[in-house]
Protein backbone atom coordinates (compact mmCIF):
# COMPACT_ATOMS: atom_id res chain seq x y z
CA UNK A 1 0.00 0.00 0.00
CA UNK A 2 2.81 2.53 0.83
CA UNK A 3 5.63 2.77 -1.37
CA UNK A 4 9.07 1.44 -0.94
CA UNK A 5 10.85 4.23 1.19
CA UNK A 6 14.42 4.73 1.67
CA UNK A 7 16.05 2.34 4.30
CA UNK A 8 15.98 4.92 7.61
CA UNK A 9 12.00 5.44 6.79
CA UNK A 10 11.31 1.82 6.81
CA UNK A 11 13.25 1.08 10.02
CA UNK A 12 11.52 0.21 13.07
CA UNK A 13 9.91 1.50 15.24
CA UNK A 14 8.63 3.97 13.35
CA UNK A 15 6.79 6.85 14.52
CA UNK A 16 5.68 10.02 12.60
CA UNK A 17 3.27 13.04 12.67
CA UNK A 18 1.26 13.60 9.42
CA UNK A 19 -1.53 16.07 8.44
CA UNK A 20 -2.81 14.08 5.48
CA UNK A 21 -5.15 11.08 6.48
CA UNK A 22 -3.92 8.31 7.65
CA UNK A 23 -4.37 4.73 6.15
CA UNK A 24 -4.70 2.08 8.30
CA UNK A 25 -3.52 -0.85 5.85
CA UNK A 26 -0.15 1.07 5.14
CA UNK A 27 0.69 0.96 9.40
CA UNK A 28 -1.06 -2.48 9.23
CA UNK A 29 1.54 -3.64 6.49
CA UNK A 30 4.55 -2.15 8.61
CA UNK A 31 4.64 -4.77 11.17
CA UNK A 32 3.81 -8.52 11.16
CA UNK A 33 6.76 -11.05 10.11
CA UNK A 34 7.18 -14.53 10.00
CA UNK A 35 8.06 -15.02 13.52
CA UNK A 36 5.29 -13.22 14.60
CA UNK A 37 1.92 -15.30 15.83
CA UNK A 38 0.33 -11.55 16.99
CA UNK A 39 -1.02 -8.64 14.69
CA UNK A 40 -2.85 -5.58 16.34
CA UNK A 41 -3.81 -2.35 14.89
CA UNK A 42 -5.87 0.32 17.27
CA UNK A 43 -7.04 3.28 15.30
CA UNK A 44 -8.28 6.33 17.01
CA UNK A 45 -11.25 7.90 15.36
CA UNK A 46 -13.22 11.62 16.10
CA UNK A 47 -16.61 10.90 17.41
CA UNK A 48 -19.78 12.69 16.60
CA UNK A 49 -20.29 13.89 20.18
CA UNK A 50 -18.65 15.03 23.38
CA UNK A 51 -20.71 15.17 26.72
CA UNK A 52 -23.76 14.64 24.95
CA UNK A 53 -23.35 17.28 22.83
CA UNK A 54 -22.64 16.88 18.98
CA UNK A 55 -19.60 17.34 17.76
CA UNK A 56 -19.11 18.30 13.38
CA UNK A 57 -15.01 17.91 14.27
CA UNK A 58 -11.79 18.46 15.90
CA UNK A 59 -8.69 20.65 15.13
CA UNK A 60 -5.84 18.67 16.62
CA UNK A 61 -2.83 21.00 17.30
CA UNK A 62 1.09 20.05 17.62
CA UNK A 63 4.31 21.42 19.06
CA UNK A 64 5.34 19.59 16.09
CA UNK A 65 9.14 19.59 16.75
CA UNK A 66 8.60 17.90 20.50
CA UNK A 67 5.90 15.65 19.35
CA UNK A 68 7.96 13.85 16.81
CA UNK A 69 10.64 12.95 19.31
CA UNK A 70 7.53 12.45 22.27
CA UNK A 71 6.53 9.80 19.86
CA UNK A 72 9.24 8.26 18.29
CA UNK A 73 10.33 7.76 22.34
CA UNK A 74 7.11 5.74 23.00
CA UNK A 75 7.47 3.93 19.79
CA UNK A 76 10.84 2.74 21.27
CA UNK A 77 9.93 2.11 24.83
CA UNK A 78 7.23 0.25 23.44
CA UNK A 79 9.34 -1.90 20.98
CA UNK A 80 11.47 -2.83 24.51
CA UNK A 81 8.17 -4.14 25.72
CA UNK A 82 7.31 -5.92 22.87
CA UNK A 83 10.52 -7.89 22.29
CA UNK A 84 10.28 -6.91 18.89
CA UNK A 85 11.14 -3.94 16.60
CA UNK A 86 7.95 -4.22 15.21
CA UNK A 87 5.99 -0.82 16.24
CA UNK A 88 4.67 1.55 13.96
CA UNK A 89 2.55 4.62 15.33
CA UNK A 90 1.03 7.44 12.91
CA UNK A 91 -0.54 10.32 13.92
CA UNK A 92 -2.48 12.81 12.55
CA UNK A 93 -2.88 16.99 13.49
CA UNK A 94 -4.76 19.99 11.75
CA UNK A 95 -8.49 19.47 10.43
CA UNK A 96 -10.04 15.77 11.24
CA UNK A 97 -13.33 15.24 10.23
CA UNK A 98 -16.09 13.13 12.37
CA UNK A 99 -14.89 9.24 11.73
CA UNK A 100 -11.68 9.80 10.48
CA UNK A 101 -8.36 8.32 12.15
CA UNK A 102 -6.41 10.63 14.60
CA UNK A 103 -3.93 7.94 15.71
CA UNK A 104 -3.18 4.39 14.11
CA UNK A 105 -0.65 1.62 16.18
CA UNK A 106 0.52 -1.01 14.57
CA UNK A 107 2.58 -3.69 16.96
CA UNK A 108 3.46 -7.47 16.01
CA UNK A 109 5.20 -10.10 18.48
CA UNK A 110 5.44 -14.07 18.35
CA UNK A 111 2.72 -14.06 21.35
CA UNK A 112 -0.48 -11.61 21.97
CA UNK A 113 0.03 -10.82 25.15
CA UNK A 114 3.04 -8.67 24.13
CA UNK A 115 1.27 -7.13 21.65
CA UNK A 116 -2.00 -6.36 23.91
CA UNK A 117 0.52 -4.72 25.78
CA UNK A 118 2.77 -2.48 23.61
CA UNK A 119 -0.75 -1.41 21.70
CA UNK A 120 -2.04 -0.19 25.06
CA UNK A 121 1.18 1.50 26.33
CA UNK A 122 1.57 3.04 22.83
CA UNK A 123 -1.93 5.03 23.65
CA UNK A 124 -1.61 5.28 27.12
CA UNK A 125 1.63 7.50 26.66
CA UNK A 126 0.50 9.47 24.10
CA UNK A 127 -2.45 10.75 25.89
CA UNK A 128 0.06 11.47 28.98
CA UNK A 129 2.83 12.53 27.35
CA UNK A 130 2.59 13.85 23.77
CA UNK A 131 2.23 17.87 23.20
CA UNK A 132 -0.91 17.20 21.13
CA UNK A 133 -4.36 19.81 21.49
CA UNK A 134 -7.80 18.83 20.75
CA UNK A 135 -10.37 21.72 19.77
CA UNK A 136 -13.70 20.30 19.88
CA UNK A 137 -16.21 22.19 17.33
CA UNK A 138 -19.64 21.45 18.67
CA UNK A 139 -22.70 21.54 15.79
CA UNK A 140 -23.80 25.14 16.37
CA UNK A 141 -20.73 27.28 16.25
CA UNK A 142 -18.89 26.91 19.40
CA UNK A 143 -15.22 25.08 20.00
CA UNK A 144 -13.22 24.14 23.56
CA UNK A 145 -10.01 22.79 24.02
CA UNK A 146 -10.48 19.38 25.41
CA UNK A 147 -8.91 18.82 28.74
CA UNK A 148 -6.44 17.11 29.06
CA UNK A 149 -3.19 15.90 31.47
CA UNK A 150 -1.05 18.20 32.63
CA UNK A 151 2.48 17.46 31.53
CA UNK A 152 5.24 16.40 34.17
CA UNK A 153 8.88 15.94 33.99
CA UNK A 154 10.26 12.79 33.62
CA UNK A 155 11.32 11.75 37.67
CA UNK A 156 8.82 14.23 38.79
CA UNK A 157 5.51 11.95 39.27
CA UNK A 158 2.27 13.43 40.47
CA UNK A 159 3.12 15.23 42.93
CA UNK A 160 4.00 18.60 40.81
CA UNK A 161 1.38 18.92 38.15
CA UNK A 162 1.04 21.97 36.29
CA UNK A 163 -2.39 23.22 36.69
CA UNK A 164 -4.13 25.09 33.81
CA UNK A 165 -4.92 28.35 33.61
CA UNK A 166 -7.52 29.61 36.42
CA UNK B 1 20.08 36.91 26.82
CA UNK B 2 17.35 36.49 24.13
CA UNK B 3 15.18 33.05 24.17
CA UNK B 4 12.49 32.42 22.59
CA UNK B 5 9.03 31.62 23.91
CA UNK B 6 6.19 29.49 22.20
CA UNK B 7 2.62 29.38 23.47
CA UNK B 8 0.23 26.25 22.36
CA UNK B 9 -3.33 25.70 22.25
CA UNK B 10 -5.53 27.72 25.57
CA UNK B 11 -2.48 29.23 26.55
CA UNK B 12 -1.95 31.12 22.84
CA UNK B 13 -5.48 31.74 23.32
CA UNK B 14 -4.70 33.00 27.05
CA UNK B 15 -1.82 35.17 25.63
CA UNK B 16 -3.36 36.13 22.36
CA UNK B 17 0.57 35.04 20.51
CA UNK B 18 2.03 32.57 19.57
CA UNK B 19 5.88 33.47 20.07
CA UNK B 20 8.14 35.62 22.22
CA UNK B 21 11.08 36.88 21.95
CA UNK B 22 12.30 37.71 25.82
CA UNK B 23 15.24 39.28 26.75
CA UNK B 24 16.47 38.00 30.34
CA UNK B 25 19.72 38.34 32.64
CA UNK B 26 22.40 35.70 32.08
CA UNK B 27 21.55 32.84 34.71
CA UNK B 28 18.37 33.01 34.50
CA UNK B 29 15.62 29.59 34.43
CA UNK B 30 12.86 28.69 33.33
CA UNK B 31 11.19 29.68 36.73
CA UNK B 32 12.24 33.18 36.24
CA UNK B 33 11.30 33.60 33.02
CA UNK B 34 7.51 32.59 34.02
CA UNK B 35 7.82 35.04 36.55
CA UNK B 36 9.36 37.47 34.23
CA UNK B 37 6.47 37.21 32.14
CA UNK B 38 3.58 37.22 34.64
CA UNK B 39 4.59 40.36 36.21
CA UNK B 40 4.22 42.09 32.23
CA UNK B 41 0.75 42.03 33.72
CA UNK B 42 -2.28 41.33 31.64
CA UNK B 43 -2.95 38.89 29.33
CA UNK B 44 0.33 36.98 30.40
CA UNK B 45 -0.68 37.30 34.35
CA UNK B 46 -3.34 34.72 33.78
CA UNK B 47 -0.89 32.35 32.62
CA UNK B 48 -0.29 29.43 35.54
CA UNK B 49 2.37 30.17 38.39
CA UNK B 50 3.61 26.66 37.34
CA UNK B 51 3.38 25.80 33.99
CA UNK B 52 4.49 22.49 32.00
CA UNK B 53 7.35 23.60 30.08
CA UNK B 54 9.93 22.69 27.82
CA UNK B 55 13.18 23.78 27.01
CA UNK B 56 14.52 22.57 23.88
CA UNK B 57 11.63 20.56 23.34
CA UNK B 58 12.64 18.64 26.81
CA UNK B 59 10.39 18.78 29.35
CA UNK B 60 12.22 20.39 32.48
CA UNK B 61 11.65 21.64 35.80
CA UNK B 62 11.67 25.24 36.73
CA UNK B 63 15.31 25.32 38.04
CA UNK B 64 16.11 24.50 34.69
CA UNK B 65 19.16 27.07 33.50
CA UNK B 66 18.81 29.06 30.54
CA UNK B 67 21.34 30.34 27.84
CA UNK B 68 21.08 32.58 24.86
CA UNK B 69 18.57 30.96 21.99
CA UNK B 70 17.18 28.45 23.73
CA UNK B 71 13.33 27.74 23.07
CA UNK B 72 10.85 27.91 25.70
CA UNK B 73 7.10 26.21 25.15
CA UNK B 74 4.56 26.73 27.42
CA UNK B 75 2.40 23.56 27.10
CA UNK B 76 -1.10 23.25 28.51
CA UNK B 77 -2.80 19.55 29.57
CA UNK B 78 -2.15 17.70 26.41
CA UNK B 79 -4.86 15.89 25.06
CA UNK B 80 -3.74 13.76 21.87
CA UNK B 81 -5.22 10.54 20.83
CA UNK C 1 -13.51 -4.30 -0.29
CA UNK C 2 -16.42 -6.86 0.38
CA UNK C 3 -18.37 -6.94 -1.95
CA UNK C 4 -22.21 -5.89 -0.78
CA UNK C 5 -24.09 -8.36 1.45
CA UNK C 6 -27.70 -9.13 2.33
CA UNK C 7 -28.91 -7.69 5.25
CA UNK C 8 -28.48 -10.53 7.68
CA UNK C 9 -24.30 -10.97 6.45
CA UNK C 10 -23.78 -7.29 7.21
CA UNK C 11 -25.60 -8.01 11.27
CA UNK C 12 -23.49 -7.44 13.64
CA UNK C 13 -22.23 -9.10 15.88
CA UNK C 14 -20.84 -11.44 13.53
CA UNK C 15 -18.75 -14.58 13.15
CA UNK C 16 -17.88 -16.55 10.38
CA UNK C 17 -15.15 -19.82 9.87
CA UNK C 18 -13.92 -19.33 6.15
CA UNK C 19 -11.58 -21.56 4.41
CA UNK C 20 -10.12 -18.88 1.88
CA UNK C 21 -7.89 -16.30 2.91
CA UNK C 22 -8.69 -13.55 5.26
CA UNK C 23 -8.41 -9.71 4.19
CA UNK C 24 -7.98 -7.65 7.39
CA UNK C 25 -8.98 -4.51 5.39
CA UNK C 26 -12.17 -5.90 4.74
CA UNK C 27 -12.55 -7.01 8.87
CA UNK C 28 -11.94 -3.72 8.88
CA UNK C 29 -14.49 -2.43 7.11
CA UNK C 30 -16.96 -4.13 9.03
CA UNK C 31 -16.55 -2.18 12.70
CA UNK C 32 -16.09 1.78 13.18
CA UNK C 33 -18.99 3.95 13.52
CA UNK C 34 -19.67 7.84 13.83
CA UNK C 35 -20.09 7.37 17.59
CA UNK C 36 -16.60 5.23 18.23
CA UNK C 37 -13.36 6.82 19.15
CA UNK C 38 -11.70 3.45 19.05
CA UNK C 39 -11.13 0.70 16.64
CA UNK C 40 -9.01 -2.42 17.25
CA UNK C 41 -8.25 -5.24 15.10
CA UNK C 42 -5.97 -8.23 16.11
CA UNK C 43 -4.73 -10.76 13.65
CA UNK C 44 -3.59 -14.18 14.60
CA UNK C 45 -0.78 -15.20 11.94
CA UNK C 46 0.76 -18.65 11.43
CA UNK C 47 4.60 -18.71 13.00
CA UNK C 48 7.63 -20.23 11.07
CA UNK C 49 8.75 -21.85 14.12
CA UNK C 50 7.42 -23.57 17.53
CA UNK C 51 9.71 -25.31 20.45
CA UNK C 52 12.43 -24.04 18.80
CA UNK C 53 11.95 -25.90 15.65
CA UNK C 54 11.13 -24.83 11.82
CA UNK C 55 7.44 -24.69 11.00
CA UNK C 56 6.36 -25.12 6.91
CA UNK C 57 2.82 -24.81 7.32
CA UNK C 58 -0.46 -25.37 9.62
CA UNK C 59 -3.10 -27.33 9.02
CA UNK C 60 -6.69 -25.94 11.05
CA UNK C 61 -9.25 -28.59 11.22
CA UNK C 62 -12.63 -27.27 12.64
CA UNK C 63 -15.56 -29.09 14.18
CA UNK C 64 -17.20 -26.71 11.36
CA UNK C 65 -21.15 -26.47 12.53
CA UNK C 66 -20.27 -26.75 16.11
CA UNK C 67 -17.25 -24.06 15.64
CA UNK C 68 -19.29 -21.62 13.68
CA UNK C 69 -22.14 -21.04 16.61
CA UNK C 70 -19.45 -21.54 19.43
CA UNK C 71 -17.72 -18.08 17.58
CA UNK C 72 -21.48 -16.49 16.81
CA UNK C 73 -21.88 -17.10 20.73
CA UNK C 74 -18.13 -15.74 21.61
CA UNK C 75 -18.69 -12.56 19.85
CA UNK C 76 -22.14 -11.74 21.30
CA UNK C 77 -20.68 -12.57 24.45
CA UNK C 78 -17.85 -9.60 23.24
CA UNK C 79 -20.63 -7.12 21.97
CA UNK C 80 -22.35 -7.15 25.28
CA UNK C 81 -19.10 -6.71 27.30
CA UNK C 82 -18.13 -3.61 24.71
CA UNK C 83 -21.31 -2.05 24.71
CA UNK C 84 -21.46 -1.80 21.18
CA UNK C 85 -22.74 -4.53 18.68
CA UNK C 86 -19.33 -3.92 16.33
CA UNK C 87 -17.99 -6.67 16.88
CA UNK C 88 -16.64 -8.92 13.44
CA UNK C 89 -14.62 -11.86 13.80
CA UNK C 90 -13.29 -14.52 11.01
CA UNK C 91 -11.41 -18.00 11.71
CA UNK C 92 -9.90 -19.49 9.20
CA UNK C 93 -9.60 -23.18 8.47
CA UNK C 94 -7.60 -25.87 6.27
CA UNK C 95 -4.42 -25.65 5.01
CA UNK C 96 -2.67 -22.56 5.75
CA UNK C 97 1.20 -20.84 5.13
CA UNK C 98 3.52 -19.13 7.17
CA UNK C 99 2.52 -15.48 7.65
CA UNK C 100 -1.04 -16.03 6.35
CA UNK C 101 -3.96 -15.17 9.05
CA UNK C 102 -5.90 -17.47 11.02
CA UNK C 103 -8.52 -15.06 12.88
CA UNK C 104 -9.01 -11.39 12.50
CA UNK C 105 -11.18 -9.32 15.25
CA UNK C 106 -12.13 -6.55 14.79
CA UNK C 107 -14.25 -4.41 17.37
CA UNK C 108 -15.18 -0.86 18.14
CA UNK C 109 -16.43 1.40 20.50
CA UNK C 110 -16.70 4.80 21.91
CA UNK C 111 -13.53 4.28 24.34
CA UNK C 112 -10.95 1.97 24.08
CA UNK C 113 -11.34 0.73 27.71
CA UNK C 114 -13.95 -1.66 26.17
CA UNK C 115 -12.35 -2.30 22.67
CA UNK C 116 -8.95 -3.59 24.35
CA UNK C 117 -11.51 -5.98 27.04
CA UNK C 118 -13.67 -6.68 24.22
CA UNK C 119 -11.09 -8.20 21.47
CA UNK C 120 -9.37 -9.71 24.40
CA UNK C 121 -11.97 -11.39 25.54
CA UNK C 122 -12.72 -12.97 21.61
CA UNK C 123 -9.30 -14.01 21.40
CA UNK C 124 -8.79 -15.75 25.10
CA UNK C 125 -12.42 -17.49 24.32
CA UNK C 126 -11.46 -18.80 20.89
CA UNK C 127 -8.52 -20.55 22.92
CA UNK C 128 -10.58 -21.85 25.12
CA UNK C 129 -13.63 -23.15 23.71
CA UNK C 130 -13.75 -23.07 19.93
CA UNK C 131 -13.68 -26.57 18.34
CA UNK C 132 -10.44 -26.17 16.09
CA UNK C 133 -7.35 -28.34 16.31
CA UNK C 134 -3.99 -27.30 14.87
CA UNK C 135 -1.82 -30.16 12.90
CA UNK C 136 2.16 -28.12 12.45
CA UNK C 137 3.78 -29.24 10.04
CA UNK C 138 7.54 -28.96 10.79
CA UNK C 139 10.58 -28.45 8.25
CA UNK C 140 11.68 -32.35 7.40
CA UNK C 141 8.46 -33.75 7.22
CA UNK C 142 6.84 -34.61 10.56
CA UNK C 143 3.62 -33.10 11.83
CA UNK C 144 1.97 -33.23 15.53
CA UNK C 145 -0.83 -31.97 16.95
CA UNK C 146 -0.26 -28.81 18.70
CA UNK C 147 -1.47 -29.19 22.25
CA UNK C 148 -4.59 -27.67 23.64
CA UNK C 149 -7.48 -26.96 26.09
CA UNK C 150 -9.74 -29.09 27.71
CA UNK C 151 -12.81 -28.29 26.76
CA UNK C 152 -15.26 -27.64 29.89
CA UNK C 153 -19.27 -27.62 29.68
CA UNK C 154 -20.73 -24.42 30.85
CA UNK C 155 -20.26 -24.33 34.92
CA UNK C 156 -18.37 -27.54 35.37
CA UNK C 157 -15.37 -25.77 35.76
CA UNK C 158 -12.00 -26.93 36.17
CA UNK C 159 -12.24 -29.80 38.66
CA UNK C 160 -14.06 -32.21 35.34
CA UNK C 161 -10.79 -31.29 33.07
CA UNK C 162 -11.53 -34.02 30.13
CA UNK C 163 -7.46 -35.76 29.84
CA UNK C 164 -6.42 -35.98 26.14
CA UNK C 165 -5.58 -39.57 25.29
CA UNK C 166 -3.03 -41.64 27.53
CA UNK D 1 -32.02 -46.76 18.92
CA UNK D 2 -29.00 -44.86 16.61
CA UNK D 3 -26.71 -42.35 17.09
CA UNK D 4 -23.83 -41.10 15.22
CA UNK D 5 -20.33 -40.54 16.28
CA UNK D 6 -18.02 -37.82 15.14
CA UNK D 7 -14.04 -38.29 16.08
CA UNK D 8 -11.51 -35.59 15.88
CA UNK D 9 -8.18 -34.37 15.13
CA UNK D 10 -5.71 -36.45 17.32
CA UNK D 11 -9.13 -38.43 18.26
CA UNK D 12 -9.82 -39.76 14.64
CA UNK D 13 -5.79 -40.57 14.38
CA UNK D 14 -6.32 -43.10 17.20
CA UNK D 15 -9.81 -44.74 16.35
CA UNK D 16 -8.78 -44.22 12.48
CA UNK D 17 -12.47 -42.80 11.44
CA UNK D 18 -13.77 -39.97 11.59
CA UNK D 19 -17.60 -41.06 11.85
CA UNK D 20 -19.59 -44.24 13.15
CA UNK D 21 -22.74 -45.53 13.66
CA UNK D 22 -23.68 -46.50 17.50
CA UNK D 23 -26.42 -48.99 18.03
CA UNK D 24 -27.24 -48.38 21.52
CA UNK D 25 -30.25 -49.59 24.41
CA UNK D 26 -33.24 -46.92 24.90
CA UNK D 27 -32.14 -44.56 28.08
CA UNK D 28 -28.44 -44.35 27.54
CA UNK D 29 -26.33 -41.55 28.42
CA UNK D 30 -23.26 -39.72 26.53
CA UNK D 31 -21.20 -41.71 29.43
CA UNK D 32 -22.86 -44.97 28.94
CA UNK D 33 -21.53 -44.46 25.23
CA UNK D 34 -18.18 -43.89 26.02
CA UNK D 35 -18.21 -47.07 28.20
CA UNK D 36 -19.66 -49.06 25.33
CA UNK D 37 -17.28 -47.45 22.20
CA UNK D 38 -14.11 -47.96 24.91
CA UNK D 39 -15.55 -51.97 25.92
CA UNK D 40 -14.85 -52.30 21.56
CA UNK D 41 -11.21 -53.10 22.48
CA UNK D 42 -8.56 -51.75 20.00
CA UNK D 43 -7.88 -48.85 19.40
CA UNK D 44 -11.36 -47.34 20.76
CA UNK D 45 -9.80 -48.40 24.31
CA UNK D 46 -7.59 -45.70 23.53
CA UNK D 47 -10.30 -43.06 23.88
CA UNK D 48 -9.68 -41.33 27.42
CA UNK D 49 -12.17 -42.43 29.59
CA UNK D 50 -14.05 -38.96 30.41
CA UNK D 51 -13.43 -36.89 27.15
CA UNK D 52 -14.69 -33.90 25.91
CA UNK D 53 -17.99 -35.05 24.33
CA UNK D 54 -20.55 -32.43 22.26
CA UNK D 55 -24.10 -33.77 21.58
CA UNK D 56 -25.73 -32.12 19.16
CA UNK D 57 -23.09 -29.40 18.89
CA UNK D 58 -23.20 -28.40 22.40
CA UNK D 59 -21.08 -29.68 25.33
CA UNK D 60 -22.50 -31.32 27.45
CA UNK D 61 -21.84 -34.15 31.05
CA UNK D 62 -21.62 -37.59 30.79
CA UNK D 63 -25.21 -38.29 32.31
CA UNK D 64 -26.41 -36.49 29.39
CA UNK D 65 -29.23 -38.13 27.76
CA UNK D 66 -29.14 -39.81 24.19
CA UNK D 67 -32.29 -40.06 21.46
CA UNK D 68 -32.14 -41.33 18.23
CA UNK D 69 -30.38 -39.56 15.64
CA UNK D 70 -28.38 -37.97 18.04
CA UNK D 71 -24.96 -36.68 16.80
CA UNK D 72 -22.23 -37.18 19.56
CA UNK D 73 -18.33 -35.84 18.57
CA UNK D 74 -15.44 -36.73 20.31
CA UNK D 75 -13.12 -33.29 21.01
CA UNK D 76 -9.89 -33.44 21.86
CA UNK D 77 -8.09 -30.44 23.79
CA UNK D 78 -8.84 -27.33 21.27
CA UNK D 79 -6.19 -25.00 19.78
CA UNK D 80 -7.90 -22.53 17.67
CA UNK D 81 -6.81 -18.99 16.91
Amino acid sequence: MSAPAERSEDALPRAVIVSSPIDPAAVLARVGHRSDGAVLLFLGTVRDHADGRPVSGMTYEAYETMAADVLQAIAEEAAARLGTPRVAVVHRVRELAIGEVSVAIGVSSPHRDRAYDASRYVIEEIKRRLPVWKHEHFVGGDARWVEGEPLVPVGEGAARRAGGIR
Amino acid sequence: MQVRTLFFAAYRDTVGTTALELDLPEGATVGDLVVHLRRRGAPFDRLPEAPAVALNRTLVRGDAALAAGDEVAFLPPVAGG
